[in-house]
């Protein structure tokens, strides 16, 4: 059973030091408040592993919060580069950023793994790229009825899984919905999960196309509303696009970083 | 009406696709020519993002890969990990639309590092994203690239898609079933492999284009095709309804 | 693109002699009016797949349709057993039957697998178990990360797949809620495929827990309300249990059998 | 009240179900006792259907697995692949609750074939159904069976899903990570495995029953508990809640 708590509380219960942490979010639902109580409460030495690492990875990791990132796409969406990101693998400031790079196909299997409880999947991916001479967790594997070979990619075993989504229950029940990316997927590979939520309602009324996730595999639910922004929560607010713009220009800079690091504190 | 060039790229790209067929759609240029195809002679593309949304019928360009506009049009929408299992990988996609930072005469694409080496780069870039199983498992690949020097380059950098590896018979062995790239549309003019030696070669200009223009922004010795083509320009319509999209 | 088409046209381009093909359904969306089609139209050598073959599968195997059943579970539910099944397993009436059996899990898996286009899938499953000893298609398979030993079943290729749905719209798009089974990965799997729908509306409004089916991955529809009855179709009909208690003693006796035969000729 | 043995055996299984576990049912008597168990005293259970119904809370008994109550009443639907790799295959299920056609006495179960080999059986049962992976996955499993000789054998025809094989360390061998079967009810009592020989072993009757009846009832050389109990009858509570639910 899920306990409702304040966002506080629930980031020092489920994200530790060292920890192997993902915060998902495909665009949408992005758990940008979870991430920046992180921030506060600083937190050293994470494994941040994300698809689509954006402007939340840039700022966890322009804090020095983050040693290793494991990924996909790092850029952000519609606007460019993550100057932090940048600063961080071609500089290593403030600290150095160890990479583990994948496809999203790769990524995709291999939380679907750790969801399954399996050490790895199958797929058919990477093939002629340079990626997996630079990337642990990529193999091959022979399928034992047609010897076709294929590639396998390692489970991605999460200490623990971040997500916002539109509603809890007050049993601790989780309903998202819209684009659901890869939520369900990180919080079932995690040993602790957290879900910030825009709301907690009576009853969750059934939507169309809603991912709901049982309060059994939930560990904290806190009410954080607009607590993707500025990423968006569908039928509740709209992606703050230029936020994601002005980002550019602050992120560029370390002393405007630092700046807006203040702003959050 | 007057346009520039990479409007006559986008609507080039746009004219690449035919009505009905289904469009795995990179953001960017990509997803501005499948928007403005389905806008103009493809009413029945079909639009599918890495995002999940299958089917998606935006009334405005997205900004992202993962607007709330494609969840809220699409015929289905699916999970992150379905999209890629169910859909991409067997061979469902009939085009894969991708851009790409380096290309090289062979079509493969590199949007991971320049410069340096893996571990220190020149520059970082965002990475592979969906682009290496959508270059190997669509039935064809259109790359959407503006042509110059720095990324037509001879051999790229890093492979992050494969094309046609160093030529023929490559994507075979490796067990491959998507062709590749048949086609890549540049600001300039269009490539297509060489059905021999799959190295690309431009078979047509642009409107108002020079082949020197062309072989001068090109890192390597750009072969030309014999019956070198001349496209159309955009029509009317097509700048009308692609910058209706844009602004 | 779909087509939509009368039932018996449909069943005609999409169910071939010989074929190995699926009428998926778990419990609920059960397409027995295409399968009634199938048996009138005569067809023979049929491979027959499902995850729970029920009454509809008895009929097919009593009617000499089928040749071999792909199944992880065989009987009446909440009735008893599946006497023309017995009766063709146990004394090759009206032909003999061949087997293929596996669990649930390894059922499921192997439509993934074929969905996703990869030769085979991986689980833990079958272990300990009489299975494997009798069944083709269950193999082991290393992980090449930890070592590991896992079970391996082959894809589950299919040549056609018949499934009932709530609804389509016109450009053929299929809708289906409630028990939504496995459906989706059936469709996926086959390479003909068939949907008989409660009915065709213009626009498919979207429904909490619905599954839907691009037109473009499914090749016929066809207009069939009541098409699942006895089984049910969510929000549409409920499920008559009269008539799977009352077919224990139909399909219990050759000649009862035989007559019921001629009533849906 | 009087009451039958069946329900005494639904109550003996319903008691054995902690509030607030989660539990994956069966048709018949488990569901039939998990459904009870969450009317009296486990309102919290949670109880998860093979046909995808995660959370399901029927104001009726369900005639199946995949009757409509059990979507409409539940937290989550979910396809059939999903259930099965999603929450059974991990481990996250607290209780399997199975029925068995034979049991042997170091809890395997037989719902495949009874008498002559597996080609040419005596009676062709279901087969396996969720049931391999079940007793597999889950933490521990319950089984609800009635006590017969046909039923409880040495040792069984055919081992549809694995209990304890033939002895101690063979789950371990074999990598399970569930705990296996951990309480047998049936209509004359209670069996648990011995946690040395894991055969199981009787360890209370139901009220009127006695020891006699259950040795006669059982295939093998039933072993007894030193501490043989003896168990409550169904409170009248628990009887008329049964019969509402099964009427």
């Amino acid at each position: 059973m899920a306990t409702i708590a304040p966002l506080a509380e629930a980031v020092a219960q489920v994200v530790r030091d060292g920890d192997t942490v993902a915060f998902e979010g495909f665009t949408h639902l992005i758990p940008f408040a979870a991430g920046h109580e992180v921030i506060r409460q600083g937190r050293r030495g994470l494994t941040l592993v994300r698809m689509t690492p954006d402007v939340l990875y840039d700022q966890l990791i322009g804090a020095g919060c983050a040693r290793k990132l494991v990924f996909s796409w790092g850029g952000n969406p519609g606007v460019g580069s993550l100057h932090r990101f940048r600063d961080a693998v071609q500089h290593g400031w403030p600290r150095p950023l160890e990479l583990e790079e994948h496809s999203h196909a790769g990524m995709a299997n291999r939380y679907v793994a750790a969801a399954s409880g399996l050490p790895f999947a199958v797929l058919r991916g990477y093939t002629g790229t340079d990626l997996p001479a630079q990337t642990a967790n990529i193999a091959s594997v022979t399928c034992p009825f047609t010897g076709e070979v294929l590639t396998a990619v390692a489970a991605l075993e999460l200490d623990a899984a971040v997500v916002h989504a539109q509603r809890a229950d007050r049993h601790g029940n989780v309903q998202l919905w819209g684009i659901t990316g890869v939520q369900k997927e990180a919080v079932l590979a995690a040993t602790r999960s957290l879900v910030t939520v825009e709301e907690v309602v009576d009853e969750l009324e059934p939507r169309p196309g809603a991912v709901v996730l049982p309060s059994w595999v939930v560990d904290y639910v806190a009410e954080v509303p607009g607590g993707a922004h500025p990423s968006y929560a569908h039928d509740y607010s709209v992606r703050d696009n230029d936020f994601y713009v002005a980002w550019d220009a602050i992120s560029r800079d370390r002393d405007e970083f630092a700046q807006w690091l203040e702003s959050i504190a | 009406m007057t346009y520039t060039s990479d409007e006559m790229m986008t609507v080039a790209a746009a004219r690449a696709l035919r009505d009905g067929a289904v469009c795995f759609v990179g953001i960017g240029l990509p997803s501005t020519a499948a928007n403005l195809a389905r806008r103009t002679h493809a009413p029945d593309l079909v639009l599918v993002y890495e995002s999940g949304t299958i089917g998606a019928k935006p009334d405005r360009l997205p900004l992202s890969i993962g607007d709330g506009v494609l969840a809220d049009t699409a015929v289905s929408v699916v999970g992150v990990p379905e999209i890629f299992n169910y859909w991409l990988q067997p061979g469902r996609i009939d085009v894969g639309f991708l851009g790409a930072a380096q290309l090289d005469r062979f079509g493969n694409i590199n949007t991971t590092v320049i410069g340096g080496d893996y571990r220190n780069p020149g520059v970082r870039l965002p990475g592979a994203g969906g682009a290496p199983e959508i270059a190997a498992s669509c039935r064809e690949v259109v790359v959407v690239v503006r042509q110059t020097r720095r990324a037509f380059v001879e051999r790229v950098d890093f492979v992050t898609s494969f094309g046609f590896g160093s030529g023929p018979g490559e994507r075979e062995e490796l067990g491959l079933t998507g062709a590749g790239p048949r086609l890549v549309i540049t600001d300039l003019g269009v490539l297509r492999p060489d059905p021999d030696t799959r190295e690309l070669v431009l078979t047509a200009l642009h409107p108002g284009v020079d082949l020197a223009t062309a072989r001068e922004r090109t890192g390597w010795d750009l072969k030309v095709a014999d019956d070198l083509g001349r496209g159309e320009p955009p029509t009317d319509r097509e700048l009308a309804v692609l910058r209706e999209l844009t602004r």
